[in-house]
């Protein structure tokens, strides 16, 4: 065998290393995206900065804090037409975030039922359930909203309707709820002296209900015994809240709606702006989390379960301990991504004038104020925020349930 | 895998009683049109170890899963332990819990660890506690010497070890009768030597046994009867001396030529 | 600004022009799709005073909540439609509003058989109201001052308000009382609706440019102020053409471009005033065949007729 | 050893043949069995399922069958509806067939220049069939290439130099990239690539075309101004814009946010956190209204181009997502094969790693697809005319005025074809993608 | 597997010229704070053919993975073929196309027929027109005699198939280096022998070569040099028979000890 080559000298640092050098190539090809970031924001930022100049405004966010002059209809918090812009955003933000809180909530049990149903050995009901799914998730979402609009305006009694000897609707529930083409209006509590009390053994058989469940669990693992949960929870929640209230008298009233003036007044009104963009944002992401369970459940192979019949666990035991757990794992993620679009698609409640962060802060305030940069800017920010937020929930709940491999 | 029964096998505990285990009787099954199991009768002692022979599609896994009912039959009876299998889900509550089942694919449980794996049953179909179901647990999986794995997930094991835990986790339910659908046929060859073992040691303490393999040294030496299976048929069965050295039929001629040529 | 907005659009070639997406009289598409209406001829009247041509606008249809932005971020070189003038509005939001084509007011129309003769008596009622408005603002203060209480139904646009009022999604639909008229005109029985008596607010309507840019502030204001001359001095699109052959009345041939420079000053061409009249016609034709007493919208001139008429249509003197 | 009484040894004398199932196992009579009525559960469900189907069924299929497809106004339809059934709740498409034009074209469409966009959609047609089955022959592809700069022309109109410049710009940076490929690195080559083209498409270009426009007028058509587009059309041209060009920009976000350069990934996530954190809605409106702020003063900006922007990137995020879920599902021995066969970063991406991850993504592209594809209704709120304009102004019509379900339905019908045309078109190119190598 | 090597091998062509192919001088890596390879000196000459060997973890993979920089190192100096491996690209693109390598797991491209797995590379790092590529690549399939499978996909072939696929698709580049890692080891016994096979034959043909492997008997019969490897250090290495029969080092002993013993 021959010594060894001559080794290449080193040259020092050459202009061609920039390019061809893996060492370097990164770091320019990292400067050249930088640059090229900064520069286009610059540019932005440069751009705004004349045009705002040239219209004479500046970035200035002193608005917030002046009268807003407008009225919102559903107010979660105290706000009148005096209050400040501040606040008709936080109103705006509130039925944003109550439209899609139950939006969220009324898609999933929609979703999971219809989710379940898809894979039922019935036939009608599973094809019942495909119908669903497709027609609900192949029909862009504003549509449903509008047409589900238009048709709670249109196919529903007006309040007149409801009005003198003969009239041509009537009330549902015992005269208890009004359904009408504005809204729907429920009973409301009213709240007596010593409803305090019954609120107070509410809330604590709330937490008998945990103390319990954690006992029959105990006592489940140190004798084998299983307890009737479902039928002690369930009587643990009422009986003693419903004993409390009949013997103070019931100090909880119902305010009935009732027809007096324009409008049925009294109890709650659920507007219909409110119902239409509810119903056709749950019924439409009902339709994708269906596809989810569904495809949760069958992620799951046979296998999981024939060997829990073999063991001797009923069905419905099967499916608490061995199915669930595991379907939940590759169902919970795409669910909350679910979550996420239904929160951002409750923008779309412009269709239907319902008044939320969008139609306040990214609407009328900005109309009135006239500082769209400002009101545009704050409104993605929150947007934003709250993606972040449900998104991040979702990478917690993600790392804590990784199946253990090797 | 020849390695795994070439040790000494002491069958003197391996006695078969008068008791009847399992009586099958005129059982038909079909699938659709599909006449998958035609006519079998099989009367099975306890403490018998019967291996399970057949080409693919012969209908052994549906024999066998008929046992414990996660087929059902259409026609004829099937009797474990004194008690008929009919839709009654009493019944086949308690013919599940009294039968165990190994799967070719183990089918753990990944979301539970080894030792969840085996007190799960225990807990909720026996209503054991806790506390006794994990000792009973730990003396199984002692016996399939893995007790040190008690804490893992199935994930982390190899193959033969969940093929292990599987035994250990239908032996946690106490079952009079354990049916193995081709526990070793997903392993790799040192992996099955590592059950096989488990499973000879079952049968030397007197487990009444079902196994359909295709593992021929394991049925020379620990079953004391082979069944071979043809059509939805039990074409033959016999002692596995006279069934390997001497078949009468031309199916099983055919068959274990060909299993034993290559 | 460094690039006057005459300039760009000349070098564009057409006038972008908010206008209303679709107030019958007003704005809005006629059966072949183009834009007609007392607004879209303001629009028209600048196209025609810069490319002495009329139809060389583009429309862009904004509803009342983006309007602004719209203007603002130069998405339309100008504004007509029906933008109430007003403080905030020409200081704060930086607008400059260059006069008053449509003097109005709100009002509230609400169908007849609910049996209300008078908006005191609105207490409870649901109103239907465009979000980003004068209306909108008015309506929270008038209720608030009056003690009473409402149940406001947003709506983004004219037609939408129009569809939820005729649903029953509100028992009152309130804006300016000219839309109102308008809105009325188009209803399939019209009859089954009445506008309440109470004007409740000033609505001085008027076209609008961005401020900061005086000659084209100037070039829109002098196009509306030619139309509203013109019919005070009889100029129509009718007689135009002859009358700018020459005329013994020296205010008319400076409006015509007879005498004087007057559209060199603007940066336009010297018959530009005489294009509008030629191509749009004047204020008073534009009204009667818009929105007039023989239109489906049927408004009388009253506050906007002639000042010489009792009303307070008011050219600056061409001079 | 076993000596007990059993027989042990048996041997069937003759094979038993087939026999049929047992009544009751076969049939109709066994598969409504289990299918239908197993169980009382089971059978309650499907008793309330067929009420349901009944009901549904029962109050639409008169409605839609019973309607009336001519006449001029709701009122017309009405009183045709009263002398034909003697009350009024049947539909009344009469709408749509008097309203189409609306609804297809748009309002401001001009009537005499349908024409174009007919051309215009026989032409993607054939331009996307070759994209989606490889059995039609390659060349075709040719039409898929030159396919969006006809479709510009034909919509848009005025003489064919700006796309053909435009066109131009990519050629040139074809054949920049060609000569510069032979000497350098190719990412080095994509950047000078992309240099020439921005650079016709900006400086040169721009007094080319216009000096052409007043020399050599060819092939003028009609200019049309995209606020004049609406209808169905925009929402076809914003679809298929969008997803053209939503699939390159996210592979590249994805490349992205995959690569180990800190400063790109950091971009690159922001970027796609950021798009997908906040409502498309809010995009629009920035599109539509603000974002002259942030271009020169006096820059012009097509409506409808800026629209096709936003939702591109809209969608380019979530692509990039799709897209690195597949990147992360390839072995990293693909990667390292490549680079130890010598193929550069590029190359490799472009001949193993992409045609691989993107076959595994095609499901989660073309749900991105038809996710776009819906969004374009979202167009109404900036005020462009889309299908749902119409249906409002027709609503808001003297004419039509109360008309409600008619338009929807057939709105909805629109939409629901095209996106179960394309999750079924996906279906099967998995299940086909699927049995083709194996 | 000894059977691969039971034939006669014709060593004549196996001259090993004094021209050196690799040099690596005092080559040290880290992973993290993890040293890999410690100070590696290794020479190999034009025609060698070296076997690798070593226990699990000891480096193997990692040293000749840095010589077509798949990995990268951090001290010392690799030069192959006259170029110094250093973090220029072109340095690196030159040393790739003239050293081949396959894997364990053949890393073949499912979603390219064998044919354009083996052209792809040509075709886009030589610049080769598509038909002599294609010539190529049927010369090189012709050569692991699996011509007739050129138009199918890799899922389609046996395991072995695959590795000589693996290994055509390196030869179309015509390099000058082999380097194989353990390019049997995934296989079943019959298609090893197949893939040993031709290995044999492109030694014969006198392709410098590295290759890590415990085939022990294709070691003694091919190889002129076995590099006995643990702990990131090359141990000891010598000529096959003096490095079976007479290892000087204790850790050697004990390796060979349990790879011949087992
Ligand atoms: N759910 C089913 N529906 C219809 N036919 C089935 C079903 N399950 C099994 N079969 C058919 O029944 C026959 C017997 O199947 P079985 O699984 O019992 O065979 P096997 O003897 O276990 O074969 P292998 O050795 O391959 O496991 C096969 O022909 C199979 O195709
Ligand atoms: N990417 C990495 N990061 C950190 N450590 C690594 C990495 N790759 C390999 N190692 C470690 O480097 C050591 C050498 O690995 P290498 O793969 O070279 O061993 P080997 O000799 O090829 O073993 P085997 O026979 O198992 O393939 C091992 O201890 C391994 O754990
Ligand atoms: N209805 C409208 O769009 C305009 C209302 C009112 N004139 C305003 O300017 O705010
Ligand atoms: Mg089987
Ligand atoms: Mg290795």
């Amino acid at each position: 065998m021959t010594t060894a080559i001559d080794t290449p000298q080193d040259q020092g640092f050459r202009l061609s290393q920039l390019i061809y050098d893996t060492r370097y190539r990164s770091i320019t090809i990292q400067v050249i995206a930088m640059l090229a970031f900064m520069f286009i924001a610059a540019f932005l930022v440069r751009n705004t900065i004349t045009n705002l100049a040239n219209l004479g405004k500046e970035i200035d966010f002193g608005f917030l804090f002046n009268p807003a002059n407008y009225d919102i209809n559903q107010r979660l918090i105290e706000y009148d037409s005096t209050s400040t812009n501040l606040r008709a955003a936080m109103v705006g933000l509130l039925n944003t975030l109550l439209v899609a809180f139950m939006g969220c909530i009324l898609a999933t049990v929609v979703g999971v039922v219809a989710g379940v149903l898809r894979l039922s050995k019935n036939w009608l009901i599973s094809k019942l359930m495909t119908v669903y799914v497709e027609t609900f998730r192949n029909i862009p979402v504003v549509i449903w909203i509008i047409a589900t609009m238009a048709v709670l305006s249109e196919a529903l009694p007006q309040p007149r309707a409801f009005r003198g000897e003969t009239p041509s609707a009537s009330m549902w529930l015992w005269d208890s709820v009004a359904v009408t083409n504005r809204g729907t209006y429920i009973p409301a509590p009213v709240w007596g002296p010593g409803s305090v009390f019954v609120v107070l053994v509410f809330l604590l058989s709330l937490l008998a209900i945990w103390a319990f469940n954690r006992y029959a669990h105990r006592r489940f693992e140190a004798t084998g015994q299983i307890l009737p949960k479902f039928w002690i929870n369930l009587a643990i929640l009422f009986v003693p809240t419903l004993l409390v209230f009949f013997l103070l008298g019931r100090p909880i009233g119902l305010d009935l709606p009732a027809l007096k003036g324009f409008n049925f007044q009294g109890g709650t009104m659920l507007r219909n702006p409110m119902l239409a963009l509810w119903l056709a944002l749950s019924f439409y992401t009902g339709a994708f989390i269906a596809e989810i369970v569904r495809s949760g459940i069958l992620a799951i192979s046979k296998g999981q379960s024939e060997a829990a019949f073999a063991l001797g666990l009923r069905p419905s035991r099967t499916m608490n301990l061995v199915i669930l757990p595991q379907a939940l794992r590759v169902i919970i993620p795409p669910l909350i991504s679910q979550f996420l679009n239904l929160t951002k698609n409750s923008s779309l409640a412009l269709a239907v004038g319902y008044q939320d962060l969008r139609a306040t802060l990214g609407g009328t305030t900005m109309n009135n104020t006239g500082r769209e940069l400002e009101c545009m800017l704050l409104m993605m920010l929150i947007y934003l925020v709250v993606s972040l937020f449900i998104s991040s929930g979702m990478n917690i709940y993600n790392k804590s349930v990784k199946l253990k491999e090797r | 895998m020849s390695q795994a029964i070439e040790r000494e096998i002491d069958r003197s505990h391996m006695t078969v009683s008068d008791e009847v285990a399992i009586q099958i009787s005129n059982m038909n099954k079909w699938y659709g049109e599909f006449h998958v199991l035609r006519d079998i009768n099989l009367t099975v002692n306890r403490g018998e170890r019967i291996v399970i022979a057949g080409p693919s599609g012969s209908g052994k896994s549906t024999m066998i899963r008929c046992i414990n009912r996660l087929e059902e039959h259409q026609q004829g009876k099937i009797i474990v332990d004194g008690t008929e299998l009919t839709s009654d889900l009493k019944n086949i509550d308690k013919i599940r819990s009294e039968v165990g089942m190994c799967f070719q694919h183990f089918n753990l449980f990944p979301h539970l660890t080894i030792l969840e794996n085996c007190t799960l049953a225990p807990m909720w179909v026996r209503k054991i506690p806790k506390r006794e179901a994990e000792e009973t647990a730990m003396h199984f999986l002692e016996k399939v010497k893995i007790p040190d794995q008690a804490h893992k997930y199935p994930g982390m094991l190899s193959g033969g070890q969940q093929q292990r835990v599987a035994i250990a986790r239908s032996l946690c339910m106490k079952p009079r009768i354990m049916l193995f659908d081709e526990p070793t046929s997903a392993l790799d060859p040192e992996m099955i030597k590592e059950v096989l073992d488990t499973m000879i040691e079952l049968a030397e303490e007197g487990m009444t046994m079902l196994c359909v393999t295709h593992e021929m040294g394991f049925a020379r030496q620990v079953a004391n009867r082979v069944i071979f299976m043809d059509q939805g048929q039990i074409v033959e069965q016999n002692e596995p001396e006279e069934f390997f050295n001497n078949p009468k039929s031309e199916r099983t001629k055919l068959f274990l030529s060909q299993i034993l040529g290559h | 600004q460094d690039s006057s907005t005459l300039a760009a659009v000349k070098e564009r070639g057409v006038l972008k022009c908010g206008v209303n997406p679709g107030t019958p009289g007003f704005a809005a598409p006629d059966a072949s799709g183009k834009f007609v209406g007392f607004d879209v001829d303001v629009c028209r009247a600048v196209a025609a005073a810069i490319f002495g041509d009329s139809e060389a606008v583009e429309y862009t249809p904004l509803t009342s909540a983006v309007r602004f932005t719209a203007l603002a971020s130069g998405e339309v070189d100008m504004l007509a439609r029906n933008t109430t003038w007003t403080f905030s509005r020409d200081v704060d939001l930086k607008n400059t509003f260059v006069g008053v084509n449509y003097y109005d007011g709100q009002g509230f129309m609400v169908p007849k058989d609910l049996g209300v003769s008078s908006a005191k008596e609105l207490s409870g009622a649901t109103v239907c109201i465009e979000t980003g408005t004068t209306t909108e603002l008015n309506l929270a203060d008038y209720f608030r001052v009056n003690n009473m209480d409402y149940e406001p139904v947003p709506v983004e646009s004219f037609t939408e308000a129009q569809n939820q009022f005729l649903a029953g999604a509100c028992d009152v639909y309130t804006t300016d009382a000219s839309a109102l008229a308008a809105s009325r005109a188009s209803f399939e029985n019209p009859e089954g609706y009445v506008v309440l008596p109470e004007i409740i607010s000033k609505e001085p309507l008027g076209p609008l440019v961005r401020h900061g840019d005086d000659n084209w502030g100037d070039v829109v204001r002098w196009s509306l102020n030619a139309m509203i001359a013109a019919e005070e001095y009889g100029v129509t699109s009718a007689n135009a053409a002859e009358l700018a052959k020459g005329t013994d009345n020296p205010e008319i041939n400076r409006l015509l471009g007879v005498e004087g420079e007057l559209g060199a000053m603007l940066g336009l061409d010297n018959a530009w005033a005489l294009n509008i009249l030629t191509q749009v016609g004047n204020y008073g034709e534009s009204f009667e065949k818009n929105i007039g007493e023989n239109t489906p919208v049927g408004l009388a001139r009253g506050l906007n007729a002639q000042w010489t008429e009792g009303g307070l249509i008011y050219s600056p003197p061409f001079r | 050893m076993s000596s007990q009484n059993t027989p042990l040894a048996y041997v069937r004398k003759e094979m038993l043949e087939q026999q049929p199932a047992p009544r009751g196992q076969v049939g109709v009579a066994k598969w409504m069995r289990e299918n239908l009525f197993s169980g009382w559960f089971n059978t309650a469900l499907t008793l309330v399922s067929i009420y349901v189907i009944y009901s549904l069924l029962k109050a639409v299929l008169p409605w839609a069958f019973g309607g009336v497809w001519t006449a001029d106004s709701l009122q017309e339809c009405r009183t045709i509806l009263n002398d034909l059934h003697g009350n009024t709740h049947y539909a009344c498409w009469a709408v749509i067939n008097e309203r189409w034009n609306q609804i297809v074209y748009g309002t401001f469409f001009p009537s005499s220049e349908y024409w174009r966009t007919h051309i215009a959609f026989v032409l993607l047609i054939l331009a996307i069939l070759p994209v989606l089955f490889d059995a039609l022959p390659r060349k075709m592809l040719w039409i898929t290439a030159v396919y969006p700069f006809l479709m510009v022309w034909l919509i848009w109109g005025g003489t064919i130099w700006g796309p053909v410049s435009v066109a131009l710009g990519f050629v040139l940076a074809y054949m920049a990239s060609q000569f510069a490929g032979r000497s350098l690195g190719s990412g080095l080559t994509g950047l000078i690539a992309v240099a020439v083209a921005l650079i016709w498409w900006f400086f040169i270009g721009p007094s080319v075309t216009s000096g052409l426009n007043k020399v050599l007028p060819l092939l003028h058509l009609q200019e049309i101004q995209s606020r004049e587009l609406g209808g169905f059309v925009i929402c076809v041209i914003i679809g298929v814009s969008g997803i053209a060009l939503s699939l390159p920009i996210g592979i590249v976000l994805a490349l992205g946010r995959q690569s180990d350069l800190l400063i790109v990934k950091t971009i690159c996530v922001g970027f796609i956190e950021f798009i997908r954190g906040v409502p498309l809605i809010t995009l629009l409106f920035t599109a539509s209204l603000l974002l002259n702020y942030f271009l020169p003063p006096g820059t012009e900006f097509d409506l409808t181009l800026r629209v096709i922007v936003m939702v591109t990137l809209f969608s380019s995020a979530y692509m990039a997502e799709v897209i690195r879920g597949g990147l992360a599902a390839l072995p990293k021995g693909q990667y390292e094969a490549a680079d130890a066969l010598g193929l550069d970063y590029w190359k490799a991406q472009r001949l193993i790693i992409m045609p691989q991850a993107l076959k595994i993504s095609i499901p989660g592209i073309v749900n991105t697809f038809i996710g776009l594809f819906k969004d374009t209704t979202l167009v109404f709120f900036i005020g462009i005319f889309d299908m749902l304009a119409a249906a409002q102004a027709i609503r808001a019509n003297s004419a039509w005025n109360g008309i409600t379900w008619e338009l929807y339905i057939f709105i909805g019908l629109i939409f629901w074809i095209c996106c179960f045309a394309m999750s079924r078109y996906s279906q099967w190119l998995e299940r086909k993608l699927r049995t083709d190598h194996r």
